[in-house]
């Protein structure tokens, strides 16, 4: 879909979280400035990433996303001063958990990005999206759910779940 | 993903270190409560606190139909029901939850203590849930418990039968008590492979790996949330798991519900949990529950240098921050 | 059943050049809950808006969603209309198809599905809105203005006059900034002081304006309408009510070595001092650092030394044994008009910066700056008007103006133009010539900048009548040879190099902030740039205010700029401050958090996150008073609505209006419809 | 600036390095400050700057045949004060190499000569024969009187060593030349007479009369 | 910490003396140092301007054969070779293409980043020891009152962010050096003025001119003698300053910071290789070493009386 990706190729469905006041308007100022970028990006706006829950970031995986962002300002320039140094310490024990469990943290990306650095926002889109589409889709999770295989039988093995043949 | 700190190398004093180096040196530490009673043994305090009208009822172990089981003492006489040996494994200041009505019911508890669940005694006090002059704390030396109560007859301790929380356990003598009984104990044997090995190896796994492992055993989770249950720190009077609207984590116990619900527990538990063991003790499908608790202790050690003691004074990390705490993932 | 209208806006050819917006109406058209669908070239447009009203009225629309621009842009302005429509306007959200997604993609189907999927999950969040009415705080009709230059006393002064109390905050002794230092101004070369003392004392005697100088601001807190400023009034020594201002204590003080700040360096000053004749206020300040009685006691001396201005004085206005004070005012708005400082060619330099050793790291004798020039020229300076050189008091016969010392120099960290240079540098020459009429005034320049109204014809009268001789190039380098200073530069018009002897050379060095810019602005949680210049909330639109409501800026703290321009700057900063006095009350977004007390715990982690103190234990008690349970209860005046207490919040006990979390939660979910 | 190396034509790499030196110029605002501190500059007809205007305005014909390229001492001395960072020194060294690829002649033959000769000899015995370099630069830029005079003084003091050193790695120092596609022909057919104010040599001063330094051997 | 020594070609022939009065002050200074062995020329004044890769080249082959015999730190006493491999080191660093080709260029692996010194960074470390040698003799200090105009040329200080040597405009580790060894330096104007380097002899008349106004500037400060770090300058401020000199103007000698710091502790003329400079260096010596004499012998009578 993004430009430079020839059509057969994998596009991963990106969902970023980011604070209102600085990575918003961040990625506003690469509107503005005209700054091409990936268009795998799904933005939802909050506040400050103070308000970000590590169950956003779970729900977004389940409700399809390949990748996620959480991006917001930089320490000390929050507009509530704290959010993101409470941010900071939050997303630091769900990345090593979630890495624990086996989500590639190459999936999740945070940054801080300022409302006066438009190309860096371009740069973190670009960069999560060319990551993110050489880990692949995570189908693993999509499969997590146990769909009625095509005989009707409610419950899949888990080694379909998991796609391995039974031992 | 930070690489595992290994804690077996870890000498005994390193753990004790942050937190109970201040210890030694303040004993003050305590002053409403005094220095621990030493009336001997654990009837004689019982029989004082129930007699002295300190507390309602002595919440402790007795011998039950198999093994020993949690015994709610209220009278004098029957303080000879109550036992102490390697078969005291369950936390009884879960009993101190708010949430547990009918023990509340029972009046002003005395609650009898090891290390481990005096550091979750200490949890409730910080948030609230309990004020310290609402309890009578009777600390017991403690040298390691079996992972098993059900046995008719207390066992001494084997690497293969002693309770991985045990090992390497830097609270065998708990400071947040009004009275302290037992003798010193020795420290308790080494299992065969600690909950830290545990978690090295799963870290060591491939990232593909390490999924496939948790899904399999998630998938044996029939959300019958004993671990929330059994938790003296799950307090929260309606779980987010029994939020409906809007539904955050799937109800459904498929694998995709309970990794969410998982996920959050044990993050709910970041910082707080003080590794007692009793969710993975308590899980009717043998999840390894404490390998998730372990993780996010180490995390919690490593980045901001705190591990949970039973000292109600120092604040937990959650809802703290530091200007230079480490922020080497963000770009 | 949600009865929601979607409005795609073509916005011209901007969102229609790559995005389908009929495709993107059509679909959301078919969407569940969706009653009407419709694109227009122009939204924002009267006609767009009339749409709106008449879709909302005629479809009996329960919620509106307006695919366009960011929402930094019109928000405000579709939530007019819908509320005009009868509409609650926080059923209207905008989906942003314009800076995140016209703007910055070619290819139309991705940017098409991209717009659809983002009017989606706006649609679906708008499904979860809730009606919400606008919060009405407290104004409290104070202002707080902190800097005491043009900008600042323009600002109070303005203000002042439409009938507000003004805390005007310098950190100096005197009120005036840098535009007391200098002789005269251009373009009109009328006398600086004749100019500003007036304001100063307009100022000093206005009613309504409470002068706090020799005093810094420590701490802010509150937000809009309810600041709470911490103010320290740093220890004078003297007692200013008792004080007459007649400076027998200043004649008295045995040391007259202290290089004087107001002289920039130049002239020296006593340790009780005031810092120019015309200060305002006229008491004097002992500075602590350099008075011997306080240099004695640092060391822990018991003896009492000196105190020979105390003696002086008659009226037994020196008081050594003052302290700070830490004083506290109740403001609704803060003026940040800090003003500037000029970058130093020295050696040491702040973060990022490089000095210029090629000019001798300011260490050559008679190489001075715009600022020392202006001292120089000065009646009430140093040298009292006659512009003699610093090192030997002879008058320069042959004057060098270097231009963009440190300005349009990426590689020394300043790749900006400081706007004012070409402008005081002809000022300079002729000033140079109409002293010394046989002496020889040499500029070198780049390009002479000067599009102020009447400036170009300024510089061109110093360049025909008063013989400035401009140069075209930057020196290359400046060192003492004997008496005179050589300049060794390259006339890029007549292609030949060119080296001069200098007797002195004046460096127009860089604007800068003042220091400690950064620290306030980061109390006032202000952004700032780079360079520490704070940052306005939109460059064209909404120049003079920043992005934390309340807080406007005003002269050159917040980039380069002369006088005329931070005047202006100031009256309209002033204009803002009044708007916002003007109402009884102001309007406050409803977006506060509130609990939910049947199922918290009172955990209060909430309250330990909370950067505004805005949550506070409250007990739940029975009909007969005990104490049944404490929960945490949020005050909506003080919360500003981080959400940082609801992310906290295991049991998910407080929703935050506006980013509920079902509001959340059906954003997230709406991209599952993600293709 | 990335240059040619042994596999890429020389057009080629020509090509590339004016297209750098272009793009590199454009940073340059005209202020001077290079030519202002250039020791050379009295001597050039194309200062530093105007070199700059030239390369960002792709004039590379005048650029490539002025005298100036040739009268740069590498002294860096208008890197460092640039204040862009358009770095001339670099443009220049740049803009030589393409001069030298591009088979220009218009060199002063004195530095032509001066430049052959020393690479010369570095190619044949792997360090700089002083003997040997002299003597073929003598040849080249026939000057052939200019330091007759410093020569016995050179001699006497020993300075001048008659044999060059035997190189073990002599031939990895050939092979360095080969691969980074300096050829021994390169600014031969260069070196035009010297410009009328171009002396040339040393002007005959030789050593300050024999007896001052009589002195010791 | 092993010191791997880089002569350079002139230091093994015009400017000899160079190399002597190093190697006896370096011994002297218990500085140990072995020369690389095979080294081959940098290509100073030749290879850059007319091709970036042999520029580069020529310099890395020596660094690459430090580094295989174990040097982790090369002392470059010639300015010119200092800096071309500080530049070829540099250079490597920042281009990764030319970084992929240089082993096939040079038939030597990569070689790893070398501490590499000049003359004045090298002997300024040794300052401390410098002074305790100065103070240990036994006869009277010789430089003591010596003016000295410390002359570091171009290529030491610039470019600077690739040598990192010293400050660009106004460098002062000579000067340390300088009074270490007793003499006094002369605050001056010429200090990093380029000396016309390798134009000696294809463009003589371009060195007269810039090396006639270093010398008046350092006379017209009241210098002795100039102290000069490089050969190429050295060269141009000692062999041509006959051309410099005006009738009855009085030469001024070029001395290499290591001959000043050779005489001050005490090492000979002919050591130091002074006889082997064009201007001659002793009138100065003899009046330094009159001056000490009466020096010692009024302290002497002052002691007694």
């Amino acid at each position: 879909m993004s430009g430079d990706g020839h059509a057969d190729e994998f596009e991963p469905r990106i969902t970023a979280f980011v604070c209102n006041w600085c990575t918003y308007t961040g990625a506003d100022l690469a509107g503005t400035s005209r700054l091409h970028m990936a268009s795998n990006v799904r933005i939802i706006r909050v506040p400050c990433t103070g308000r970000i829950d590590p169950l956003f970031i779970v729900k977004a995986f389940e409700r399809g996303a390949d990748g996620v962002i959480v991006s917001g300002c930089h320490p000390a320039d929050c507009h509530y001063t704290a959010g993101n140094y409470h941010a900071r310490r939050r997303f630091a024990l769900f990345r090593e958990l979630a890495a624990f469990v086996g989500i590639d943290p190459g999936r999740m990306t945070f940054s801080w990005v300022s409302a006066s650095e438009g190309a860096k926002w371009r740069d973190v889109v670009n960069d999560t999206v060319a990551r993110v589409r050489a880990l692949g889709p995570f189908d693993e999770y999509r499969r997590l759910v146990d769909l009625p295989d095509a005989s009707g039988e409610s419950y899949a093995t888990i080694e379909g779940l998991l796609g391995r043949t039974a031992p | 993903m930070t690489e595992p700190h290994d804690l077996t190398t870890e000498a005994p004093e390193a753990t004790t270190g942050a937190p109970g180096a201040a210890r030694e040196a303040a004993p003050d530490r305590y002053p409403e409560t005094g220095a621990p009673d030493e009336t001997g043994d654990l009837h004689g305090v019982a029989r004082h606190v129930l007699a002295k009208g300190e507390a309602d009822v002595v919440i402790g172990w007795e011998e039950g139909r198999r093994g020993v089981r949690p015994a709610f003492v209220t009278t004098p006489d029957d303080v000879e029901r109550l036992v102490f040996d390697t078969r005291c494994v369950h936390n009884l200041a879960t009993y101190l939850n708010p949430r547990r009505r009918q023990v509340a019911a029972l009046g002003r508890p005395a609650v009898v203590i090891k290390g481990c669940d005096a550091k979750a005694v200490a949890g409730l006090l910080r948030e609230a849930q309990l004020s310290r002059d609402q309890v009578v704390l009777i600390g017991v030396r403690c040298g390691g418990v079996l992972e098993v109560a059900e046995l008719d007859e207390p066992a001494d301790l084997t690497p293969e039968t002693v309770s991985p929380r045990c090992y390497r356990c830097d609270n065998r003598e708990p400071h947040l008590v009004d009275y302290l009984v037992g003798d010193p104990q020795a420290e308790p044997p080494r299992p065969p492979k600690t909950v830290d090995e545990r978690v090295a190896e799963l870290e060591d796994a491939p990232v593909a790996e390490r999924w496939h492992f948790w899904v399999e055993e998630f998938s044996r989770c029939v959300r019958c949330y004993a671990c929330r249950e059994v938790c003296p720190l799950c307090i929260c009077e309606r779980c987010v798991a029994d939020k409906s609207v809007p539904q955050w984590i799937d109800a459904a116990s498929h694998p995709r519900g309970n990794l969410s619900w998982n996920l959050t527990r044990a993050l709910h538990l970041a910082g707080r949990c003080v590794e007692c063991g009793e969710c993975e003790r308590a899980c009717p499908s043998g999840l390894p529950l404490m390998l998730l608790n372990r993780k996010l202790a180490q995390a919690v050690r490593q980045r901001f240098d705190y591990v949970a003691g039973d000292d109600p004074e120092v604040p937990a990390p959650v809802g703290d921050y530091r200007l230079d705490d480490a922020e080497e993932f963000i770009r | 059943m949600a009865r929601i209208g979607v409005f795609v806006c073509h916005c011209g050819e901007n969102i229609g050049r790559t995005v389908d917006c009929a495709a993107v109406a059509e679909t959301l058209a078919g969407h569940p809950g969706v009653a009407h669908a419709e694109d227009y070239k122009y939204m924002c447009s009267d006609p767009g808006q009339a749409l709106i009203k008449r879709a909302i009225i005629d479809k009996r629309l329960t919620g509106v969603v307006v695919a366009a621009c960011s929402p930094h842009m019109h928000e405000k302005t579709f939530r007019r209309a819908a509320s005009q429509a009868g509409l609650n306007p926080f059923m209207c959200e905008m989906a942003n198809i314009r800076e995140h997604c016209s703007w910055i993609h070619e290819d139309r189907d991705a940017a098409t599905a991209k717009a659809i999927d983002t009017a989606r999950t706006i649609v679906e969040k708008v499904k979860h809105n809730e009606p919400l009415q606008t919060i009405h705080i407290p104004v409290t009709k104070r202002a707080l203005v902190i800097g005491g230059g043009i900008a600042g006393i323009q600002a109070a002064l303005d203000i002042a006059d439409g009938g507000h109390e003004v805390v005007l905050v310098e950190k100096d002794p005197s009120i005036g900034g840098h535009m007391a230092q200098l002789s005269e101004t251009f373009p009109t070369l009328d006398c600086s002081q004749c100019i500003l003392t007036p304001r100063m004392v307009e100022a000093y005697q206005h009613p309504n304006i409470k002068l706090m100088t020799w005093s810094e601001v420590e701490a802010v807190d509150g937000y809009i309408g309810n600041f709470t400023v911490t103010v320290r009034k740093k220890a004078r020594s003297v007692d200013a009510d008792v004080c007459n201002g007649c400076g027998d204590c200043l004649a008295a003080c045995p040391n007259r070595r202290t290089p004087s700040e107001f002289d920039a360096g130049l002239g020296t000053r006593s340790a009780i001092y005031v810092p120019f004749p015309q200060a305002v206020p006229n008491t004097p300040v002992i500075d602590r650092a350099n008075c011997g009685r306080f240099k004695a006691i640092a060391k822990g001396i018991k003896k009492e030394v000196c105190g020979k201005c105390a003696e002086a004085c008659l009226k037994g206005a020196i008081d050594f044994t003052q302290q700070d004070e830490l004083v506290t005012e109740e403001v609704g708005a803060i003026v940040v008009a800090t003003g500037y400082q000029l970058y130093s060619i020295g050696r040491a330099q702040p973060e990022g910066l490089t000095g210029y050793g090629e000019y001798g790291y300011g260490e050559i004798p008679d190489v001075i700056d715009g600022l020392q020039f202006e001292r120089l020229a000065s009646a009430s300076g140093p040298t009292a008007g006659e512009l003699r050189r610093p090192s030997d008091g002879k008058v320069p016969q042959t004057v060098v103006f270097v231009h963009c010392v440190g300005s349009r120099d990426p590689e020394k960290g300043m790749a900006y133009c400081s706007k004012i240079c070409c402008m005081y540098n002809a000022k300079h020459a002729m000033l140079y010539r109409h002293k010394v009429h046989d002496g020889r005034a040499v500029l070198f320049y780049m390009d002479v900048r000067a599009a102020g109204k009447g400036y170009d014809e300024f510089t061109r009268r110093a360049v025909e009548e008063d013989g400035a001789e401009y140069l075209r190039g930057r020196v290359s380098r400046l060192y003492r040879d004997g008496d005179v200073i050589k300049v060794v530069g390259y006339d890029t018009l007549a292609h030949e190099p060119v080296e001069i002897d200098a007797d002195m050379v004046v460096l127009a060095t860089a604007i800068r902030p003042q220091p400690g810019i950064k620290q306030l602005a980061q109390t006032l949680s202000v952004s700032y740039d780079e360079h520490g210049f704070i940052n306005e909330a939109h460059p064209k639109l909404r120049p003079v205010e920043t992005n934390t409501a309340g807080v406007y800026v005003a002269g050159a703290c917040q980039a380069p700029r002369d006088i005329p321009d931070s005047v202006a700057m100031a009256s309209a900063a002033a204009a803002k401050v009044l708007g916002l006095f003007s109402v009884a009350e102001l309007e406050r977004e409803p977006a506060v958090a509130a609990v939910n007390e049947t199922t918290c715990v009172g955990c209060l982690t909430c309250q330990r996150v909370c950067p505004y103190g805005a949550v506070e234990a409250k007990e739940i008690r029975d009909r007969d008073g005990n104490v049944v349970r404490t929960v945490a209860s949020i005050n909506p005046g003080v919360c500003q609505g981080c959400g940082t207490c609801q992310a906290v919040c295991m049991s998910k006990s407080i929703e935050l209006a506006t980013f509920t979390d079902a509001e959340m939660y059906s954003e997230i979910e709406a991209l599952a419809f993600w293709p | 600036m990335t240059n040619q190396s042994g596999a890429m034509s020389r057009s080629d790499a020509v090509v590339r390095l004016l297209a750098e030196t272009r793009s590199a110029a454009a940073r340059c605002y005209q202020c001077g400050k290079c030519s202002a501190g250039c020791p050379m500059v009295s001597e050039m007809t194309l200062p530093p700057h105007d070199i700059m205007r030239l390369t960002a305005h792709g004039r590379f014909a005048e650029v490539l045949s002025a005298d100036s390229l040739w009268l740069c001492l590498t002294c860096e001395t208008c890197s460092e004060r640039c204040p862009t960072g358009t770095d001339p020194a670099a443009i220049i060294d740049a803009l030589r190499e393409a001069a030298v690829l591009d088979g220009r002649r218009e060199v002063p033959r004195s530095i032509a000569a001066f430049h052959r000769s020393f690479l010369d000899q570095v190619r044949l015995t792997g360090r700089l024969y002083e003997a040997g370099f002299f003597a073929e630069y003598k040849l080249r830029s026939r000057a052939l009187l200019d330091d007759i005079g410093n020569a016995p003084g050179l001699v006497r003091r020993g300075k001048l060593h008659p044999l060059p050193h035997r190189l073990h790695g002599i031939g990895e120092v050939r092979a360095i030349f080969e691969r980074c596609g300096v050829r021994a022909s390169d600014l031969s057919g260069a070196g035009h007479a010297p410009a009328a104010d171009d002396a040339g040599g040393a002007p005959g001063g030789g050593d300050p009369g024999g007896g001052a330094e009589g002195g010791h051997a | 910490m092993t010191l791997a020594y880089y002569p350079g070609c002139s230091l093994k022939g015009t400017s000899r003396e160079f190399e002597e009065s190093f190697l006896a002050v370096t011994r002297a200074l218990r500085i140990e140092m072995t020369e690389i062995d095979d080294w081959s020329c940098c290509g100073a004044s030749s290879a850059h301007p007319i091709s970036r890769d042999l520029g580069v080249a020529l310099p890395a082959r020596n660094l690459a054969l430090a580094a295989e015999q174990g040097a982790d730190e090369v002392v470059a006493p010639c300015a010119a070779c200092y800096n071309r491999l500080a530049t070829a080191q540099h250079e490597l660093g920042a281009d990764a293409d030319l970084a992929a080709r240089m082993p096939g260029i040079l038939g030597h692996s990569l070689p790893p980043a070398l501490h590499i010194h000049n003359v004045v960074d090298l002997l300024a470390a040794y300052a401390p020891r410098i002074e305790e040698l100065v103070a240990a003799r036994v006869d009277p200090p010789l430089l003591a009152g010596l003016r000295v105009a410390a002359y570091y040329g171009c290529l030491l200080v610039r470019p600077n962010e690739v040598t990192g040597f010293d400050d660009a405009e106004q460098p002062a580790t000579m000067e340390t050096v300088i009074s270490a060894a007793g003499a006094s330096p002369v605050a001056w104007n010429m200090a990093v003025e380029c000396c016309g380097g390798a134009f000696s002899i294809s463009r003589t008349q371009s060195v007269v001119r810039l090396g006639r106004r270093i010398v008046a500037d350092a006379r017209a400060h009241g210098a002795q003698a100039i102290a000069v770090a490089c050969p190429l300058c050295h060269t141009n401020l000692d062999l041509r300053q006959a051309a410099m000199t005006a009738r009855g103007e009085e030469p001024l000698p070029a001395l290499f910071i290591t001959d000043l710091v050779g005489l001050a502790i005490g090492l000979s003329p002919g050591e130091l290789g002074l006889a082997r400079h064009f201007v001659d260096t002793e009138p100065l010596l003899a009046s330094l070493a009159a001056e000490a004499e009466a020096t010692a012998t009024a302290a002497a009578a002052q002691e007694s009386s």
